[in-house]
């Protein structure tokens, strides 16, 4: 017999116990207890690397066998038997132990089913609401639900993640993919032009990854440089705006030294 | 309203409120239509992306709401978009926990223990940081121990519409006190239909 | 790949990429499909979403980015959303800001925005206007942004002692794996106010 057991492929006791009654093949109605408590233990010994706090679980356990094996043995007196009829099956010192395996092994199964419905779920995406906050009015702004808790704000950040796994991946294929101060040349005068002549700085910056937003930024320097583009502030700390100073043919932007 | 004016309003509102969902009542009063005639509108919309195969989305029933989301076997081309598809997956601890509460809610951590035979305050606290589960009161007497139940998160992550999705728990082979209230109540009715 | 297929899986990339948009590259390396192909398909895409009467959404393309969106005669319906006090799309993002902010203060709108991947100056407004968030300081370097922080309403609101008490984060959500760009953001925008 192997005794390659890791704790961690066990979630408590009850579990190593319905795995050792499975194994066995072994009427959980009816459990020869020796047997049973012999297999338990050898288990125990054999996960080596018991978490201490864990490993009192286990060792309680086997107590708890230990226990029910001893009280088999004791015989059972005529006279108590005949006391009540009812007491005949409660006397079984394994009956608290099998209620609470069959009890466990409900909601280990339970457990199963639920695992299958997550991997169906995950096969179905969906998108985080639009953000229409500039839909709403200045003086009305937007009214808290009343009745949100501290949990709903653990779902928000939930959310918030599912919503950040789908971005980060999509930014890392672009960085993979070389992106050229040519390219971007052409899309800051492209996405200028689509904005009517001028734009917000960060509005040149839909993207994630650093070297995208590198070289855009890169690309803006130089278009500086070459008059195409300038930017301004009005004030201090106030956003910047970056205008479209003139038009360029295409082949004057393919000169560039990278 | 014709049909498709009306489904087409149907289709930019799910649109717009992603995965927060949107109920039939809602839709009722923000297009100030009967909600027989939403209903009829959505399951025409349900059938529309079905049975289009040029349509990567669909309706799905959620957490009490109608969503649009994509069709599973798309799953494929958008696992391509998400680094680590299956790194949050829920721990065998953490779904047996999950399965006690979600069919004996409200449950305290020492009923869940008891059930267990294991401290399962690990899990817990896990399932709380995912929003699967939230305190839905406390149990009566001194400790007044928290009392856990599943979230509207926790039908969405298992695409469920509500509770009664839940698959039956299985055979309950025992009589417990669940047990025995049904069985009276089976019984019960029983010799009631029967007195008719 | 035939075109129904092809545009099939463009619609389920484009309704879950959302707001960030993808390009024909990207689809084109996503979907292992010639950029051309890809291009003809999104046309016929586009083409279908505007001559459908059923269709409340449609394709829009900016610079070179396609993105879902609703069609504009929708923008009343939809508009109908944003006055409904009872739709939740509006608090979500309020709620998001919140949760944000509640864990990770003191922090930048900056950062906050860079989490959510949408701007979010409204909902910061809203917050501090129902005084659940307050500017507790300033961020070093030239930009001096604001840093924002919960107030003791918010304790009172959401019925906490202290900060203490909020319930353990979700791990992930947090964890600072684009603290890189976070910090070339701020480095970069500091340097160019720095400039004038």
């Amino acid at each position: 017999m192997s005794y390659e057991v890791k704790l961690d492929a066990f979630s408590g006791p009850l579990d190593l116990l319905l795995h050792l009654i499975h194994r066995l093949e072994i009427d959980i109605y009816d459990i020869p207890m020796a047997e049973l408590t012999g297999q338990y233990i050898d288990h125990i010994h054999a996960m080596k690397v018991l978490e201490l706090n864990e490993a009192s679980e286990y060792l309680v356990m086997a107590a708890t066998l230990l226990a029910i094996k001893s009280r088999m043995l004791l015989p059972i007196h005529e006279g108590e038997l005949e006391d009540s009829e009812f007491e005949v099956e409660a006397l079984d010192p394994r009956e608290e132990l099998v209620n609470k395996l069959i009890e466990y092994k409900k909601y280990k199964e339970a457990a199963v089913e639920l695992k299958l419905l997550e991997s169906d779920r995950a096969l179905v995406y969906t998108r985080p609401p639009s953000d229409l906050s500039s839909m709403e009015p200045d003086e009305q702004l937007a009214l808290f639900d009343a009745s949100v808790n501290v949990y709903d704000m653990i779902s928000a950040l939930q959310k918030i993640l599912r919503r950040k796994n789908l971005r980060k991946p999509l930014s890392t294929r672009v960085a993979r993919q070389e992106i050229s101060m040519k390219d971007q040349m052409f899309a800051v005068v492209n996405s200028l032009r689509s904005f009517g002549g001028r734009s917000a700085f960060s509005e040149l910056f839909p993207y994630e990854d650093k070297t995208t937003i590198i070289v855009t930024f890169l690309s803006i320097l130089e278009l500086m440089k070459r008059q195409v583009i300038s930017v301004e502030q009005q004030n201090n700390f106030e956003e910047l705006f970056v205008i479209l100073d003139k038009e360029v043919p295409e082949d004057e932007l393919r000169t560039v030294d990278e | 309203m014709n049909l498709e004016l009306l489904m087409s309003k149907l289709e930019a509102l799910l649109f717009v409120v992603g995965d927060e969902g949107i109920n039939v009542k809602q839709f009722s009063q923000l297009l100030e239509v009967e909600s027989m005639e939403i209903e009829a509108a959505l399951s025409e919309l349900k059938t529309y992306y079905e049975e289009s195969n040029m349509r990567g989305i669909t309706l799905k029933n959620l957490a009490g709401t109608y969503q649009l989301t994509t069709k599973t076997d798309m799953a494929d081309t958008i696992k391509k978009l998400v680094e680590n598809p299956t790194s949050h997956v829920l721990s065998t601890a953490s779904l047996e926990v999950l399965a006690i509460i979600a069919y004996k809610q409200p449950i305290t951590r020492v009923e869940i223990e008891d059930l267990r035979g294991v401290k399962s305050d690990r899990p817990i606290q896990t399932l709380v940081s995912r929003a699967l589960i939230q305190e839905v009161g406390r149990a009566e007497g001194t400790g007044r121990a928290i009392l856990y139940g599943t979230t509207k998160e926790f039908l969405n992550y298992f695409g469920l519409d509500s509770l009664d999705e839940l698959p039956p728990l299985p055979e309950q082979v025992l009589k417990d006190d669940d047990q025995e209230t049904d069985l009276f109540m089976t019984k019960f009715q029983e010799a009631f239909s029967s007195e008719e």
